[in-house]
C-alpha cells in the first residue's frame, strides 16, 4: 500500500479536483460542503488558481459560466437548497454546452429540510431539475477516495462532451475521514488540449459566439436534436457501476452513494447468514446502468432498492425491471441513515412476504 | 463639388427621423419611397449645405448615414 | 474624399432589429468604434444580456457571450478573473441590471471586479413589451402600471449610480445619454475612460446610458429625445459620479 | 476484527480529534478505518458525537448505529447512547462529570475518572485522551504507541509541550486498566 | 350556449384567478406570459387585490411564501426560466406546507431556448426540480375556457392538501384565443373557510411557526412521511383526464395540453380514414392517470405518447405499460409543434414497423 | 421588591441556542421587551433568517415564519400587503441580507415596504462556522480568507446603511451595536422607532446592529465587545442615516 | 366546414386583429373559432402572421400548419406562406405592396390592390379591412356584416369614424369581388 | 437589607462573563461550578453593593440575569 492520509470527504473533492486541473472555484457556503470551499480558499493559491466567495450560489453557477467559456475547468459545490437556486444556471450551461463541475453534498429536504445526509435530490439531478430538455451525467461516489478521484473523471467527462457534470454526493461522504492514497499525478492545464470553442479574443481567427437561444423557428428543435445524440452516446459509452456477490445473487441491492456502503454491509450479513444476495451500485446515475439491471432482471428473484429519499432511483429500476420481478424499496426521506441491520430485517419481512 | 458628402443606406434607415431633428443645416427629409423594411429612408435635400458635422451619423443608431470629407 | 463617419468594423454586417430611433443602436455603435480605436476588438468579449439586445452577440464583431438575465456581472467575473488578459464588457438593460440582477451588480462592484459595465437605461422593459422597470419614472405609464407608477404601490425608482457610488469598490461611475449628438459624443467619452481603466487594470467602471425607447414609451424618436432632455434626464442627473484614477493624481 | 466505536460528550471535549486519534492510529498500523463526525446545527453549545470504525477488512458501512464500543464524556451523552451498545459491548464513561451509573447488565462498564485524572495533569482538557488510553488497554482495537504517534499527527500544529502531556494522559489512561 | 368573449389564454388565466378568489399576484415579466402580470396589474384593483411586479421570480416565489402564510389566495406565473429560479422558494413552500399556484407558461429550453409553445419542464414540473423529497399537482389545461376555469381548480386543491399546485401551459395556449364562457360565479375570499395554521397574530391562541426544517434527529423524516401519506391521497383521489374515442380504439395516443389538441384532430384524421386510434389526455400529470393506462394496456396495440419535449411524459407511461404494449414516442424539443398530418404519418411508420 | 428587568414575555421559555456572549440573544431579547412595550405581540409576525438565528423560531413569543436564505425581506412583503394590519418584522444576519439577500433588501427598501428589518451584522457567517461575509472588514480572517481579507481578491465590505441610503424608498435607517449596556440603549430605542414607523405606517426601516460573534471571531465575549468598540465600530459608523418622519416635521 | 386561415404581413399592417376579427365574426355567428398569434422576438421590426380556424365543430388542433386561406400583405410573408397553402386552397395577396407574382398552380388565387383601395379611401393602415373583404366574398367562411359587427368589438376604443372607414373598406374589398 | 437584588439563573447563564466586565459595582464574577450545561455560571459577589443599574441585565444574551429594585 502506497502512503495514506486521513481526509475528509469534502477536502478530498477540493483537493481532487484542483489536481485534475480545476483552477477556478466560485461558491457560498452552506452545511455540510463548507469545508469544500473553505479548503479550496487555503490552497488554491498555490495551484496559481482563482478561488472566489460568491454573493449567492446563482452568481456562483454563472460565474462558472464565464470561466469555462474562458476554457478553464471551473466548479462549483454546494448543498441541496443551493443547488435549486443554480438550475437556471445548469440549464443555460446545458443550452450552451459549457463544460463544468458541479457538486452537491446532499441534505435533507424539502426547503430549509436538515443538515443531514440525502439523497433526496436524485430527480433533480438525473432528469434536470432546470428548465427545457437536458441531461447531466451524474456520478455518485461512496467513498472519501472517490470524492477524490470523481472530479478528475467529471471534468473528463465534461470536456469530453462539453457538459457540466454533476457529482452527487451527501452530508455523510462530505464529513466522512478516511485513508486517501493520491492515485494520480497532478494535472497541469498547459497541456491539456486546447478548445476550440472558447472566448479568448478573435486574433487570427473568426470571432465566436457561446449562447443558449436561437430564436429563428425551428433552429432551436434541429439544435435540440442534436443535442440528443450526445445524450444517446453517453449513454451507450460511460455508463459506470460497480458489483458485489452478483454472480449468484437470488436477491439483488440497488444502492448507490453512502445507501451503497451500508447495503454492502448488509450483504455480508445475509451472505454469513447463508442468504444470495448481491448489490448493484451505479456509479453513474445518469447514464443509469439500465443493460446490467437488464441482465439480472432474468435471474433475480428481488431487488431492493435502498435510497435516503422517498423512493426516487427506484423509477430508473422500475423503468428497466418492467414489473419482471418485484421490486422493493426501503425509503429514508429527511435526513435518515439506514443500517445494515434494518435493511436485513426488511429483507427478511419482503422474502416472506413474496 | 461640395466640400462633404452624406450618404443613406437605403436598405439600413428606418426612417425613424432623429437625423432629420439634429441636422443643423435641415438638409435631411424622410423620402416618401418605401424601402425593403417597409420604413420611409432618410434622403439629403440639400447636400451642398452639409458641414460635414457629422450629427446625423451620431444619432444615427442603425447607422445608416456614412460622411465623406474632402482631403486637406 | 475621406470616409470620416461610417459604420465601423466593430460591428458586424448584421443588421440591427431594434425599432426605428431605439437608443440601442447609437450605443451599439459607440462601443463598435471604441473596440477599433483602441485596438482591443481581437482581445475583447462582450456579454450580451436578456433584454431586447440579447442580440448584441449577432451585432459586435468580437466574442460574444451570452448569459441568463441578470447575470452579466457575474459571467464577466467568472471571465475575467480566468482570463485576466481579456477586455470584458457587459452590456445590460434596466431590467437585466437593476431588477433581477441586483445582487450580482453591487457585488461585482463592491469587489471591484476589473470589467466595463455599460448600462442602458431605457425606464422600461424593452423586449417584454413595456412593462415597469426599476428605472421607470413616478407616474410613468408602462403595460403593468397602466394607471401609471404610483410609488406608494409600485415602489421608487433607483438611481443606479448613486446606489453604487455608496460603495467603496468602484473605480469609475458615470450617467450620460444619447438623445442628442452632443450626448453621443459625451457618452463616447465614457465609455472609452471605462475601457482605459480596465486596460490600465485599475478596476469596476459603470456607465449608465439614457437611451430611448419609442415603442415602449409610445412617442415618436424625436419625442423621445426630447424627454430624455426634459423629463427623465431632470430624474437622473447626468454627471460623472466617481472616477478615482483622477482623485489618485 | 471489527471494533465500532462511538465517542460523545460536550462541544469542546475533544470528542471529534480523539475519534481522530483512533482513526489515525489505526490507519497507521495497516487497518481500515472510516470516521464520521456529527456536526452542524448541534455546534451551538450542543453535544458532539462521532463514529469510528476500525476492521481488518474492509469497511462496509461508516455508520455506527449499534457500537461495540461507547465512550461518553457527559451525561446526555451517557443517556442518549448506553442503550445502542451491542450486547457484550463495552461502556466507557467519564465518572468525573457523569453523576448517575450506566444501567445495563449485557455490557462490559468501565469508569473512567478522566477529567479528575487530566486536571491532576494540569488541563481538563486533556480528559480525552485518558478516556482513549484506557480504551486501548482494554479493547486492544489500537496499540498505545499508536495512539501517541496519532495525536502528533493530529494535532500536528501543537507544540512538544502539549504533545508530551497528551502522551502522559494516554498513559495514565492506559494504566487505569493495565496498571 | 351562454354569453361568449374571445379571450386570451394568458388574460383568462388571469381573470378565471381573481373570479377564483385569488386576491395577490406577483410576477416577474417574461414571454410568452406577459399578458398574464398586465392583465392582473388592470383589474386586480377592482378586486381589492394586491398586484406587485417584483424585482425577481425569486422575490415572486417567496412573497407568496408570505401571502400564503397570512392567509389569502396567491398566485404567481412564469415562463420556463424564471420557474427554474422559484425552485428553492417551491421546495420550502413544499416543505412549509403552503398553499398557492405557480403557472408556467413553458416556453422552448434549455437555457434561453426561445419563445415558442413547449412542454420540456415536464420533469422539473412533475419530478420536483427543487431539492428535497415533494411532489406538487400539476394541472394540464388546453384551451383557453380551462385556462380559466383551472386556477379555481388549483386554489382548491392547493388549501385541500396544503401544497402548491402548478399549471404547466404553454406558449400556444398562453397566447390562443378562443370564446371563453364565465362558468363559475366569482368567489368572494371573505367566505372561503378561516385556515387554522395561518399567521395572523397570536391574539386568544397559541403562537404558531410556519417553517421547513427540523434539525432534531429523526423528526424531518417522519414529517417526510407524513407528507407522503398526503402525496398517496392525492394519488388516490386526485386523478383527472379526458378520453376521446378510446372504446374500441386499438391505437392510443396519449399527449396532455397543447399536444392533445392536436392529437384529437389526429385521432379524426385516423378515423377517418378508417383507422380506431383514440386519445388518453391527461389532465392532472401528478397525479398521472396511471389507473386508466393500466386498464388500456390489454386492449392497445400501440401507445403513441406525442411531447413537446424530447421525451418526459414517456417515462410516466412506460412505467405503467411495463413493456406489455409497444410504445412509441412523437418528440418535440425546442418548441416546435406537432401537426395532425404529422402524427398521422408517423402512425402509420409505427404501425409498418410493429 | 419589584422585578425591573427579566426575561420578557415577549421570548418564549425556550433555552437560546447561541454561543456564550452572543450578539444574538442581546438583540432578541430588546426586541421581545418591545413587542410587550408596545403592544403588538399579538398582531407581530416576526421572520427568522436562515443563519444562527433560524431559531429565532422558537424564542420569540409571537407568530413566526422561517423563510428560504435572504428572502426575508421578499416573505415580509408577501405578508404585510396580504394582511396590512400585521405587525412584520424581518430579522436578518449579514450573509443572509447583504449577500445572497441583496436584490430582496434593496427592492424592498426602494419600494419603501411597511415592516421592519432588523440587520445583525457581525461581520462573519456565523451558523456554517465562520465564512466571509460581505461584511468583514479588510484583512479580517475569515475560514475562507485565512490569510485575512484581501480586498483586491475578496472584495470591499458592503456597508448597508450606506447603501440604502442612496434611496429615495426608505423611512428610517440607523446603526447601532449591542457591545455595551449603553449601546444596547440605544440599539432598544433605534427598534423600537422602528416599530413605531411601522406602526404608523409610514414605511420602512432599518436598524443595522453590530453584534458580537465570540465563537467565529475566535475572541472572548469581552474581547469581542472591544473589538466592536474599537475596531469595527470605526468602519461601519454608529449613527442615525434618516428619519424622514423628522424631516417633514 | 372548417376553414383554417394564415394571414401574414409587416408588424403594423393590422395582421393580428384582421385576424381577431374573423375569430369574432365566427363567433358571432355560433361557429367554433381559434385564434392564434404569432408573437415575441419577431416584434422587433420583424414579420407578424397569425392563424385563425373556423369550424362547424369543436376546434381540435388550434395549429396551421397548411391553411385552407392564405392571406399575405407583403413580400416576405408570399415567400414564406405560399407553399404551405392546400392543394385547391386560396392565396389573397396584396397587389400593391408585393411586386412578384404567387406560382403555384394547384389554388386559387386572388390579387387585391388592398393598399391602393385603403389609400383612396383615405389611410393605408386599413388595407387589412380591404383584405378581409375580398376574403368573407370568396370564401363566405362568414358574413360581411358580422365583419362588420366584428370590426367594432374588436376596435372597441377607435371612433365612430373609424368604424365607419373600416366598414367602407371592408364593403369595397368585397365588391372586388361580388361587385 | 439590600436596596436591590441581582440574581442569576444558573442554569440558563453561558459564563460569557460579560456582566462581569460591564458591571460597574465590579460585583460579579464567574463561579468555580459548573452548571447543568457544562458552563461557569455568574454569581453575585457583593449584593449590597448592587446599585440596580441593570447593565448586567443589558448585557446578558440569555438573559439570565434577574434585577429587583426595592418599591418606593
Ligand atoms: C429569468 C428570466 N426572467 C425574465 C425573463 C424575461 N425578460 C427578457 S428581457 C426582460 C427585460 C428586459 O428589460 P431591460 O433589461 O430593461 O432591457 P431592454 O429590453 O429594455 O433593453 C425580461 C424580464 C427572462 N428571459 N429570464
Ligand atoms: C440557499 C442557501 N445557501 C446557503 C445556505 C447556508 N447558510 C446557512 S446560514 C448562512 C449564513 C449565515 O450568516 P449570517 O446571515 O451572517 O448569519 P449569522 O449566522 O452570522 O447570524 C448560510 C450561508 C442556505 N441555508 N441556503
Ligand atoms: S453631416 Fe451635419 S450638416 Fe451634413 S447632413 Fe449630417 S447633420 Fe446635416
Ligand atoms: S437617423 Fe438613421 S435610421 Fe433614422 S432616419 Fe436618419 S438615417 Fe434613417
Ligand atoms: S422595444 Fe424599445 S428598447 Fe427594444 S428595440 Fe424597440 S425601442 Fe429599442
Ligand atoms: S456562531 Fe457566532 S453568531 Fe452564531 S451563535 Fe455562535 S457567537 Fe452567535
Ligand atoms: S444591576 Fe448593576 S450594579 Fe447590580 S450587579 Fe448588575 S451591573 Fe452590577
Ligand atoms: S452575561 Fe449572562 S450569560 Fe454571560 S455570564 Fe453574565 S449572566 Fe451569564
Ligand atoms: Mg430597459
Ligand atoms: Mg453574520
Amino acid at each position: 500500500m502506497s502512503e495514506r492520509y486521513l481526509f475528509r470527504g469534502n477536502h478530498a473533492i477540493a483537493e481532487g479536483a484542483m489536481r485534475a486541473g480545476c483552477r477556478f472555484f466560485a461558491g457560498y457556503p452552506i452545511t455540510p460542503q463548507n469545508e469544500i470551499p473553505e479548503y479550496f480558499s487555503a490552497r488554491m493559491p498555490d495551484y496559481g488558481g482563482v478561488f472566489l466567495q460568491t454573493e449567492s450560489e446563482i452568481a456562483a453557477i454563472n460565474m462558472l459560466f464565464g470561466a469555462s467559456a474562458a476554457g478553464v475547468r471551473a466548479m462549483t459545490t454546494s448543498s441541496s437548497p443551493g443547488i435549486s437556486l443554480m438550475q437556471e444556471g445548469i440549464s443555460y450551461s446545458c443550452g450552451a454546452d459549457l463544460p463544468m463541475v458541479i457538486a452537491n453534498v446532499v441534505r435533507g429536504g424539502p426547503g430549509l429540510g436538515n443538515i443531514a445526509p440525502a439523497q433526496s435530490d436524485y430527480f433533480q439531478a438525473t432528469r434536470g431539475g432546470g428548465h427545457g430538455d437536458y441531461r447531466t451525467p451524474v456520478l455518485a461516489p461512496n467513498s472519501v477516495q472517490e470524492m477524490f478521484e470523481f472530479p478528475k473523471l467529471a471534468f473528463e467527462l465534461a470536456e469530453r462532451y462539453r457538459t457540466p457534470v454533476i457529482i452527487l454526493a451527501d452530508g455523510l461522504l462530505g464529513q466522512m475521514i478516511e485513508p486517501l492514497e493520491y492515485t494520480f499525478d497532478p494535472v497541469d492545464p498547459k497541456t491539456l488540449p486546447k478548445k476550440d470553442y472558447i472566448l479568448d479574443g478573435c486574433k487570427g481567427r473568426e470571432r465566436r459566439v457561446i449562447r443558449s437561444y436561437d430564436l429563428r423557428p425551428g433552429y432551436l428543435e434541429k439544435l435540440n436534436f442534436e443535442r440528443i445524440k450526445k445524450y444517446q452516446k453517453i449513454e451507450a459509452e460511460e455508463v459506470r457501476y460497480e458489483t458485489d456477490h452478483l454472480d449468484d445473487a437470488e436477491f439483488v441491492i440497488i444502492a448507490y452513494g453512502t445507501c451503497s456502503r451500508v447495503a454492502k454491509a448488509a450483504v455480508r450479513l445475509a451472505r454469513n447468514n447463508g442468504v444470495k444476495m448481491g448489490l448493484l451500485r451505479p456509479i453513474t446515475l445518469w447514464p443509469f446502468p439500465k443493460k446490467m439491471i437488464e441482465e439480472l432482471t432474468g435471474k433475480t428473484r428481488l431487488f431492493i432498492v435502498v435510497e435516503m429519499s422517498m423512493g426516487q432511483m427506484i423509477e430508473d429500476v422500475e423503468l428497466v425491471v418492467k414489473g419482471k420481478a418485484p421490486v422493493r424499496l426501503i425509503p429514508h426521506p429527511g435526513g435518515g441513515i439506514p443500517t445494515a441491520r434494518e435493511i436485513w430485517e426488511r429483507f427478511q419481512q419482503f422474502r416472506e412476504e413474496l | 463639388m461640395p466640400k462633404n458628402r452624406t450618404e443613406v443606406l437605403v436598405d439600413v434607415c428606418k426612417g425613424c427621423g432623429l437625423c432629420v431633428e439634429f441636422c443643423p443645416k435641415k438638409i435631411i427629409r424622410l423620402s416618401d419611397d418605401i424601402n425593403s423594411s417597409g420604413y420611409h429612408p432618410a434622403e439629403i435635400i440639400d447636400q451642398e449645405k452639409c458641414i460635414g458635422c457629422g450629427f446625423c451619423y451620431l444619432i444615427c443608431p442603425e447607422p445608416a448615414m456614412v460622411i465623406y470629407r474632402e482631403e486637406r | 474624399m475621406r470616409k470620416v463617419y461610417h459604420r465601423p468594423e466593430g460591428l458586424t454586417d448584421t443588421l440591427m432589429r431594434y425599432c426605428p430611433g431605439c437608443g440601442h443602436g447609437i450605443i451599439h455603435r459607440i462601443i463598435a468604434e471604441l473596440l477599433v480605436e483602441l485596438n482591443i476588438r481581437e482581445r475583447t468579449v462582450g456579454i450580451a444580456p436578456v433584454g431586447c439586445s440579447v442580440f448584441a452577440d449577432e451585432y459586435f464583431n468580437c466574442d460574444m457571450i451570452q448569459p441568463a438575465h441578470g447575470r452579466g456581472p457575474a459571467v464577466a467575473t467568472g471571465l475575467k478573473r480566468a482570463n485576466p488578459d481579456l477586455i470584458v464588457f457587459s452590456y445590460q438593460g434596466d431590467g437585466d441590471l437593476a431588477a433581477i440582477g441586483t445582487a450580482e451588480i453591487v457585488h461585482a462592484a463592491a469587489r471591484n471586479e476589473n470589467f466595463t459595465v455599460i448600462f442602458v437605461n431605457n425606464a422600461i422593459y424593452g423586449m417584454t413589451g413595456g412593462q415597469l422597470a426599476p428605472t421607470t419614472l413616478p407616474n410613468m405609464v408602462s403595460t403593468t402600471t397602466p394607471r401609471g407608477r404610483n410609488t406608494k404601490l409600485a415602489g421608487n425608482p433607483i438611481r443606479v449610480c448613486e446606489l453604487l457610488n455608496s460603495l467603496d469598490g468602484p473605480v469609475y461611475i458615470n450617467r450620460t445619454s444619447v438623445h442628442t449628438p452632443q450626448w453621443v459624443l459625451k457618452t463616447k467619452k465614457a465609455i472609452k475612460r471605462g475601457f482605459e481603466i480596465q486596460m490600465a487594470k485599475k478596476g469596476f467602471a459603470l456607465i449608465e446610458v439614457l437611451s430611448m425607447c419609442p415603442t415602449n414609451w409610445r412617442m415618436s424618436p424625436i419625442e423621445s429625445s426630447r424627454w430624455i432632455e426634459e423629463v427623465m434626464s431632470k430624474y437622473y442627473e447626468l454627471k460623472l459620479f466617481r472616477d478615482l484614477t483622477k482623485e489618485e493624481k | 476484527m471489527t471494533n465500532e466505536i462511538i465517542i460523545a460528550g460536550f462541544g469542546g471535549q475533544g470528542i471529534i480529534s480523539a475519534g481522530m486519534i483512533i482513526a489515525q492510529a489505526g490507519m497507521s498500523e495497516g487497518r481500515y478505518v472510516t470516521f464520521f463526525p456529527s456536526y452542524g446545527a448541534e455546534m451551538r453549545g450542543g453535544t458532539a458525537n462521532c463514529s469510528v470504525v476500525v476492521s481488518d477488512e474492509e469497511v462496509a458501512s461508516p455508520v455506527v448505529d449499534r457500537p461495540d464500543t461507547l465512550m461518553v464524556m457527559n451525561e446526555p451523552s451517557l443517556i442518549r447512547f448506553e442503550p445502542r451498545v451491542k450486547e457484550n459491548g463495552i461502556l466507557f464513561f467519564n465518572q468525573t462529570l457523569i453523576k448517575s451509573r450506566p444501567k445495563r447488565k449485557d455490557i462490559k462498564i468501565y469508569p473512567v475518572e478522566a477529567n479528575l485524572i487530566a486536571e491532576e495533569l494540569g488541563s481538563g482538557r486533556i480528559a480525552n485522551m485518558v478516556m482513549l488510553g484506557a480504551f486501548a488497554a482494554v479493547t486492544k482495537t489500537v496499540d498505545l504507541d499508536s495512539l501517541k504517534a496519532a495525536q502528533r499527527v493530529i494535532f500536528k500544529k501543537a507544540d512538544e509541550k502539549m504533545h508530551r502531556l497528551n502522551d502522559q494522559a494516554l498513559e495514565r489512561g492506559y494504566k487505569l486498566i493495565n496498571g
